[in-house]
């Protein structure tokens, strides 16, 4: 039954069951770690079982799996660095979540930030490296942030939804970009691959030192971590947990929702938007076709399985990557079509998804629902 | 203008045919997820169980010959897609959303995997009805070689419009979609309405799936669809929930798809990208236009999680 | 087609009826009978378990144990579909209505027997006859959604009606309604026991209504039956003793003088803004509200009252007019509430004032969460002054919850509507807005929410009291405003104030 | 010891087009002694493409690989060559040049202008309204001269012939595809061809318009053996054998390799059954003169369709003129514009 709470703090060193704060404290977070690790393991199961109907050896892809994404230093790398664009794609659909949105056109900020970075490069060409690199940067945060942010402000000063409007303008940044890197920004010395005046070698991002992967994966890191911080720690973040949990709430608070949304959808758009950049300075050298490789939508899937905690982006990217990593190789070791990661991520994100139903379901976990201890 | 060509009337002409052979995957599609979106469920995976639909047609109008058993077979397989969906998301916490799109990778996946034999051989086309003939002009006896599928979609519309007001099943699917406590109190069990007309979604995904492999291209490889799926079930939210809205919605998106070919066939050449767009930049514009923050979208399903 | 009149009332009896949530027992071994033909009153504080009781006569619950008797004879009742074969309904407490269909639709799929294809122009001739039968008109083309509460609420009853019930439930049905309507809906249900068509069993906080219309009362308590008897055995006190032992309720505060010239907080002047059809607008010409006083406004849901608020809240662009706090134009933003002390609590809190799957600590700090102790805003949010904040205010306004980082839409209503008071009538308060209060919540819950309006009263706030519940204007106010059709219609000084008027101005027949 | 090769392609291997000709070629070499074969399809012009490089040559030791996408070249394919100096890469359709690239990296193509040329001589003979139609990809070079190309065959035979051209702005996009070519008949096109990743969807649907079809990367007859007159394929086996047998004699691979019909990169489908008896002598006519060699497509006088002269009386490109690797016209007679 529901007791009344007192003040009367309990010692310090006990939880409020009398158990060990430390034993409370981990039991209550141990649930986000079990059940989604819990669902790994039985979606892979169920994975086997779709391999050995196929005939073949689950050990083998498994095997194969591990070696592929995980199992050394260069696999590791080569997760990292699938990862690194999948991190910002996928704030660009977390932020706005905490303000209950679900924007699904991210793809269509990332390869418009990847036009804007470019063409502020082409421009500043011959400028001190920093600075270029600096404005590429804030370009492509801008015209992404613009991108996305025009979504919030379409939702919210004139309703039109935003997860229709996102995909909507995904389309049409596509054909944009297509249409700069083909017409007026093409290098003409671009023979059969349209792109932008490729980038001086001292414009463009290194791999980090001591690795094979760019700095674009701290980035992504630090705009994880920052955006947690922003969510969890910051009046901003609180003002847009109100105005996503009750938007009626928000208002009678004095809460300015309009700029909320807007905000964080321009920040969401912003790190999209810079995830372009990245690839434009890090990886491509130059914007063209191959800036909508789909992380965009990519990035749903992450931040739905990180249930849109920031922090959780991380590992699932990462695991997201290493899975693409080793489909590689499972495609050449094991003579299987390209398709069976697809099949493997569908069997592995349905379980992981499903198994949402379980939190909250084991005492376990629960130090309210334990004994009184001693 | 000479005598093989027909010009400019070959812009009209082409938005009409296109209207008519590009929006029967969308017009089936968003059918299928108005029931499902109005029984207060949204299934993002039907990209997914269209390409299986498109898929599992071919295969089996291959093996059988028979463009009709693949037909059925797309729409049963749409039916197990659309049941499973429907299954999994009756558990409490688990979201609708999130697990369409996981099921859209699953349900490409699954075709692509088993669909690597059935790219080379040939399957039968479904067969039209030549509404042209009285025409003497090739070009309009070709727009108006329609597919029985557009006109079963439109027939689909207009019964799917009259049976939400006019038939207990109609109405059941509205009462379950806008307010579960009114319905169980009413004895109705939503997981299992919702149930049915996610599965009935997931058939009708399937149909569109088959057009595509059966007609409209009328041949499987691994990008049959660029994306139909999804654009559909966004067109529903566009089409306020409305059956009749829906199949306007998909024969604006399909004419306004063929206007960038139609256009460079007649010279207008420059930016062709953004003709391509058109379809993309037109439905965009008319939500802004139809939208007003007074009247937040008007026919939205209270149970509905992406408009709650 | 449904027949009401052929219906013969039929008696229902629960024998030790047993309901378990989880490990929370929310009926033990309750029996009840209620004979055929009579008007049953069910009474208890919030959360006693009378709606657990119900439902599951209803068949919408599954008890843990317990028998139902439908006229002596022992019933399996698995769902609404078995109760309704049976011929037992209920108007539930929180509305089964389905908001996007119309009145008609509502009616017509609610029915047992509903052909596979509707034919609309035979169901609305026999709608229409129906509707014939009945003391008052409803509009049944229009979508529930677009109805005022009081209709829904009757729209509800007529539903029952024309389902033909032998047995009827009505959890809390008057609490929307005013006293004329009220009157006119237990009338007709009343009457139809008298001539044996039905047997009704009512929810009800409201003593006097009980004993206006029931014949027999029972009362729960923290889930068991702790009384029953003839109503007309029993006066308020006793029955209030049944509820909730000798507990003390809480007492008004004898009012403090009113001083006439005291500073004028809140002023509305010939403010326009449009109503939630957009076809019509709400018009306040002239209102002022002075510290130390407690205006009420009283009208019939659906006059524009809600509108208002909004308004006041800044959630509704105005056509014209002005706002004005301590002569200051108030646009409502956070800056200015916090500058100028201006509190304000809409009508269903959980709905309207709060974020449900936050915790209860995080939305009692709402209003407190960008600032310091000292009033001056911070960037960072402190977990831990958020907590040892709400625990004092958990402590003090005796919110009831598991712990303050439960999610607050698992506490009870009364208690949601407490966390929102302490969240809100804490620090200094010169202008008080609020809006139904009281709503759904036991008379004991609803004295102390009173009593600490008419204690910010007089600390010196001036309150707008917003309410579609006479009793609780006549109680607190200094004045009363009657709005009516987007517009302040009538006022009177509380001295002068005669229900007869106000009802009058209410119904809008000046 | 066996050596392993590596081959990546950008979608599906059995896509009926541009890259299951390449896999084709690629399964030619199966049994070839002291060679093992790695395939990744689907592979997308990214990161993805590095690492996959680097992951056949880390995990499956590959010492030769074969990046068969354009968008692979730069820079993907040139970080790995200087980050792998002892694996050697030839790369489809790439500009190697030795002043600007590594001598571990190279590039190879096939002059299939000539075979498009080829299907523009019977394209010409069939075309009853001198209208043909061409469904592009993206007005890239390799694409331009294709287009050029096959046009300039049916001026061989009728120098009023037009040909409009139709961009869908993507490798591989069905529904547009289709419409494409739908658009061409209605504007009185009947011979098609085209020039995108997977031809099975025009040859389709132009044959089911009634429309004659020229093949392209692969031959596409099986889909429509009446209405297909022939095709120009790739014949990758024969490139890809040459590299493989100098990698096991242990001689340096070459870095720039070209080839045409002369030299077997390129091979024509077998003709049709529609193909009159005038199209098939000036077909074999043609075809017999471009395996003497010398044979040049684009020569003056010629002017761009924006009347610009592009080749001077008398200037002739042969097939290896580096210049057409830059083309960026469409001639005289082609209704369409490159940008
Ligand atoms: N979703 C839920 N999860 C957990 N507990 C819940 C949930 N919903 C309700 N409860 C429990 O139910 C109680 C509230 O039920 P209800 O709203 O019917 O209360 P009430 O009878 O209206 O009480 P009050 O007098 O405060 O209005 C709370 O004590 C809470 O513990
Ligand atoms: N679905 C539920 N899950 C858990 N507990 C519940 C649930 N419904 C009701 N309860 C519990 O049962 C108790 C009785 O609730 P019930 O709604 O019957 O109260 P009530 O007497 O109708 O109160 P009110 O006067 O507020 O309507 C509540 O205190 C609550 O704790
Ligand atoms: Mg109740
Ligand atoms: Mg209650």
């Amino acid at each position: 039954m529901a007791d009344t709470v007192s003040s009367a703090d309990a010692p310090a060193m006990l939880g409020v069951k009398g158990y060990p704060a430390a034993l409370e404290w981990t039991a209550r977070r141990a649930e986000a770690f079990v059940i989604p690790l819990a669902a790994l393991v039985v979606g892979m199961v169920l994975f086997s079982l779709f391999i050995l109907a196929v005939g073949k050896s689950p050990i083998q892809l498994y095997e194969t799996m591990w070696r592929g994404g995980f199992g050394s230093w260069f696999s590791v790398q080569n997760s990292l660095s699938r990862a690194a664009p999948l991190l910002l794609a996928a704030l660009c659909v977390a932020l706005p979540a905490r303000l209950g949105l679900v924007v699904i056109g991210g793809e269509g900020a990332i390869v418009l930030g990847g036009v804007a970075a470019a063409a502020a490069g082409t421009a500043l060409s011959g400028a001190p490296s920093f600075i270029v690199i600096l404005v590429m940067g804030v370009a492509g945060m801008a015209a992404g942030g613009i991108w996305i942010g025009a979504v919030g402000a379409l939702r919210h000063y004139r309703a039109v939804n935003e997860t229709i409007s996102s995909l909507l303008m995904a389309y049409i940044a596509i054909a944009l970009m297509n249409q700069m890197v083909e017409g007026p920004l093409r290098d003409p010395a671009s023979l059969n691959k349209p792109s932008t005046q490729p980038l001086a070698d001292i414009y463009r991002i290194d791999n980090m030192p001591g690795m094979e992967v760019h700095w674009g994966l701290a980035v992504g890191v630090v705009a994880c971590v920052l955006s947690w911080v922003l969510i969890e720690k910051t009046r901003w973040g609180f003002a847009a947990r109100i105005a996503g949990g009750n938007v009626r709430a928000a208002q009678v608070q004095g809460l300015n929702v309009g700029s909320l949304i807007v905000g964080f959808t321009g920040l969401a758009g912003a790190f999209a938007g810079l995830a372009g950049m990245l690839e434009v300075a890090a990886v491509q050298g130059s914007a063209n076709a191959s800036l909508a490789a789909g992380y965009g939508y990519t990035g749903i899937l992450v931040a739905f399985l990180a249930r849109h905690n920031p922090l959780a982006i991380i590992p699932v990217a990462f695991l997201l990557g290493g899975i693409d990593a080793s489909g590689g190789l499972i495609q050449r070791r094991m003579d299987l079509p390209d398709a069976t990661v697809l099949v493997l991520q569908g069997m592995l994100f349905v379980v992981i998804l499903f198994s949402e139903t379980f939190y909250g379901r084991f005492k376990a976990f629960n130090p309210d629902l334990w004994k009184r201890g001693s | 203008m000479d005598a093989t060509g027909i010009g400019l009337w070959g812009v009209p002409l082409a938005i009409l045919g296109g209207a008519i052979r590009v929006s029967t995957p969308f017009i089936f599609v968003s059918l299928g997820e108005a029931i499902t979106e109005r029984s207060g469920r949204i299934n993002l995976g039907l990209e997914g169980t269209l390409v299986f639909g498109a898929m599992s047609a071919y295969a089996v109008a291959v093996e059988t010959s028979s463009p009709w058993l693949g037909l059925i077979a797309a729409a049963f397989a749409g039916l197990c897609f659309g049941l499973f969906h429907g299954w999994i998301c009756k558990f409490p916490k688990v979201n609708d959303i999130a697990i369409g799109i996981a099921l859209m990778l699953f349900g490409s996946g699954l075709a692509f995997f088993f669909g690597k034999p059935f790219i080379q051989p040939s399957a039968p086309d479904l067969p039209a009805i030549p509404f042209g003939a009285w025409s003497d002009i090739p070009q309009v006896q070709a727009a108006l070689d329609v597919n029985v599928l557009f006109l079963i979609g439109a027939a689909l519309a207009v019964f799917l419009w009259w049976a939400f007001r006019n038939t207990r099943a109609g109405l059941i699917l509205r009462v379950v979609g806008d307010s579960s406590d009114a319905a169980r109190a009413m004895g109705l069990n939503p997981t299992t309405v919702r149930l049915a007309a996610t599965g009935i979604g997931g058939a009708l995904a399937g149909i569109g799936g088959a057009y595509l492999s059966l007609y409209y291209p009328g041949s499987w490889t691994e990008g049959i669809s660029s994306g139909q799926g999804l654009m559909a079930v966004a067109l529903v939210i566009f089409a306020r929930w409305n059956p009749l809205g829906c199949f306007a919605a998909a024969l604006l998106f399909g004419g306004a798809g063929a206007l960038g070919p139609a256009l460079q066939s007649v010279g207008v050449t420059q930016g062709y990208y953004l003709f391509y767009a058109a379809p993309y930049i037109l439905t965009l514009v008319i939500m802004i236009a139809t939208s007003s923050p007074s009247r937040s979208l008007a026919g939205a399903p209270g149970e509905l999680s992406i408009t709650k | 087609m449904s027949a009401t009149t052929h219906n013969k009332a039929v008696g229902v009896e629960t024998i030790g009826m047993t309901m378990r949530f989880g490990a929370f027992t929310a009926l033990d071994d309750v029996s009840v009978k209620v004979p055929a033909g009579s008007f049953h009153a069910l009474l208890g504080e919030n959360g006693a378990g009378k709606s657990t009781l119900v439902k599951c006569m209803m068949g919408f619950y599954h008890p843990t144990s317990g028998d139902i008797l439908v006229d002596g004879r022992e019933v399996a009742v698995a769902s609404p579909r078995d109760a309704s074969a049976l011929g037992l309904g209920m108007v539930y407490q929180h509305f089964t209505l389905v908001p996007s269909l119309t009145g008609a639709e509502n009616l017509v799929i609610s029915r047992e027997k509903v052909p596979g294809v509707i034919d609309w122009r035979k169901e609305r001739a026999g709608l229409a006859q129906f509707m014939e039968r009945m003391p008052f008109k409803l509009p049944l083309d229009v979508k529930v959604a677009e109805l005022a509460a009081g209709e829904k609420q009757k729209l509800e009853i007529v539903k029952q009606l024309y389902l033909g019930r032998s047995f009827l439930v009505l959890d809390e049905p008057t609490s929307v309604l005013t006293p004329g309507e009220a009157q006119e809906v237990l009338g007709l249900v009343r009457a139809m026991t008298k001539a044996g068509d039905l047997t009704v069993l009512m929810i009800s906080h409201k003593f006097h209504e009980v004993t206006a219309f029931a014949d027999d009362v029972s009362v729960l308590r923290k889930g068991r039956l702790t009384g029953t008897g003839r109503v007309a055995d029993l006066d308020h006190r006793q029955m209030a003793a049944m509820m909730i032992g000798d507990q003390p309720i809480a007492a008004l505060d004898s009012r403090a003088e009113p001083k006439p010239d005291a500073k004028i907080m809140l002023k509305v002047k010939a403010l326009k803004a449009p109503d939630r059809t957009g076809l019509k607008s709400i018009r306040i010409e002239d209102l002022g509200v002075r510290s130390g006083e407690i205006v009420g406004i009283a009208g019939i849901s659906g006059n524009g009252q809600k509108e208002f608020l909004e308004v006041l809240a800044g959630q509704r662009p105005r056509d014209a007019g002005e706002v004005m706090v301590r002569g200051i134009a108030y646009a409502a933003t956070r800056a200015e509430a916090r500058a100028l002390n201006v509190r304000l609590i809409p009508e269903e809190p959980l709905k309207n004032a709060c974020a449900p799957k936050m915790t209860v600590a995080e939305n009692i700090s709402f209003r407190t969460f960008d600032i310091d102790g000292n009033g001056k805003p911070v960037s960072w949010i402190s977990a831990s002054a958020i907590r040892s904040f709400s625990a004092r205010l958990v402590e003090q306004f005796k919110v009831k919850t598991a712990s303050l980082s439960s999610p607050i839409a698992s506490l009870s209503g009364g208690n949601v509507q407490r966390a929102v008071l302490a969240r809100e009538l804490t620090g200094e308060v010169d202008l008080l807005i609020v809006s139904n209060p009281c709503f759904g919540l036991d008379f004991s819950a609803v004295a102390e929410i009173r009593a600490r309006i008419m204690k910010a009263r007089n600390a010196g706030a001036a309150v707008l009291l917003m309410s579609e519940d006479l009793d609780e204007l006549l109680e607190l106010s200094d004045r009363i405003l009657v709005m009516s059709d987007g517009a302040l219609v009538y006022e009177t000084p509380i001295a002068q104030a005669s229900v007869q008027t106000i009802g009058e101005h209410m119904a809008g027949h000046h | 010891a066996t050596a392993t090769v590596g081959f990546i392609y950008v979608g599906p291997k059995d896509d009926y087009g541009y890259n299951q000709a390449h896999a084709e070629g690629a399964a030619a070499l199966k049994g070839v002694e002291g060679i093992s074969i790695v395939e990744e399809e689907n592979v997308p012009e990214t990161v993805d493409v590095q690492k996959t490089m680097e992951s056949m040559i880390n995990l499956d030791g590959a010492s030769l690989i074969f990046p068969t996408s354009f968008g692979y070249f730069d820079p993907h394919m040139l970080a790995m060559c200087a980050k792998f100096p002892d694996v050697q890469f030839r790369h489809c359709g790439g500009m190697w040049n030795k002043d600007k690239h590594p001598m571990n990296a190279g590039s190879f193509f096939g002059y299939i202008g000539m075979g498009q040329y080829l299907n523009g001589v019977v394209a010409g003979h069939t075309s009853k309204s001198k209208k043909l139609g061409f469904v592009a990809a993206k007005p890239i070079p390799q694409v331009l001269l294709n287009i050029n190309s096959f046009l300039l065959g049916a001026r061989s035979v009728d120098p009023t012939i037009t040909c409009q051209v139709i961009f869908t702005g993507e490798w591989s996009l069905a529904v547009k595809e289709a419409e494409a070519t739908n658009a061409l008949v209605d504007q009185g096109s009947d011979v098609i061809t085209c020039h995108v990743d997977s031809p099975k969807v025009v040859v389709e649907t132009a044959a089911g318009r009634g429309a004659f079809v020229c093949g392209y990367h692969a031959n596409q007859s099986p889909l429509a053996p009446e209405k297909y007159l022939t095709g120009a394929e790739w014949n990758w086996a024969k490139v890809y054998k040459m590299f493989v047998d100098d990698l096991i004699a242990g001689k340096p691979l070459p870095n720039f390799t070209r080839g045409g019909l002369a030299d077997g990169f390129v091979k024509m489908s077998p003709l049709g059954p529609a193909v009159s008896e005038p199209a098939r002598k000036q077909f074999d006519a043609t075809l017999a003169e471009m395996m003497k060699g010398g044979f040049s497509v684009i020569k003056g006088p010629l002017k761009s369709n924006k009347g610009v002269v592009v080749a001077t009386e008398g200037q002739a490109f042969a097939e290896t003129a580096i210049e057409l690797e830059s083309m960026d016209y469409l001639v005289e007679g082609v209704v369409g514009s490159t940008a």
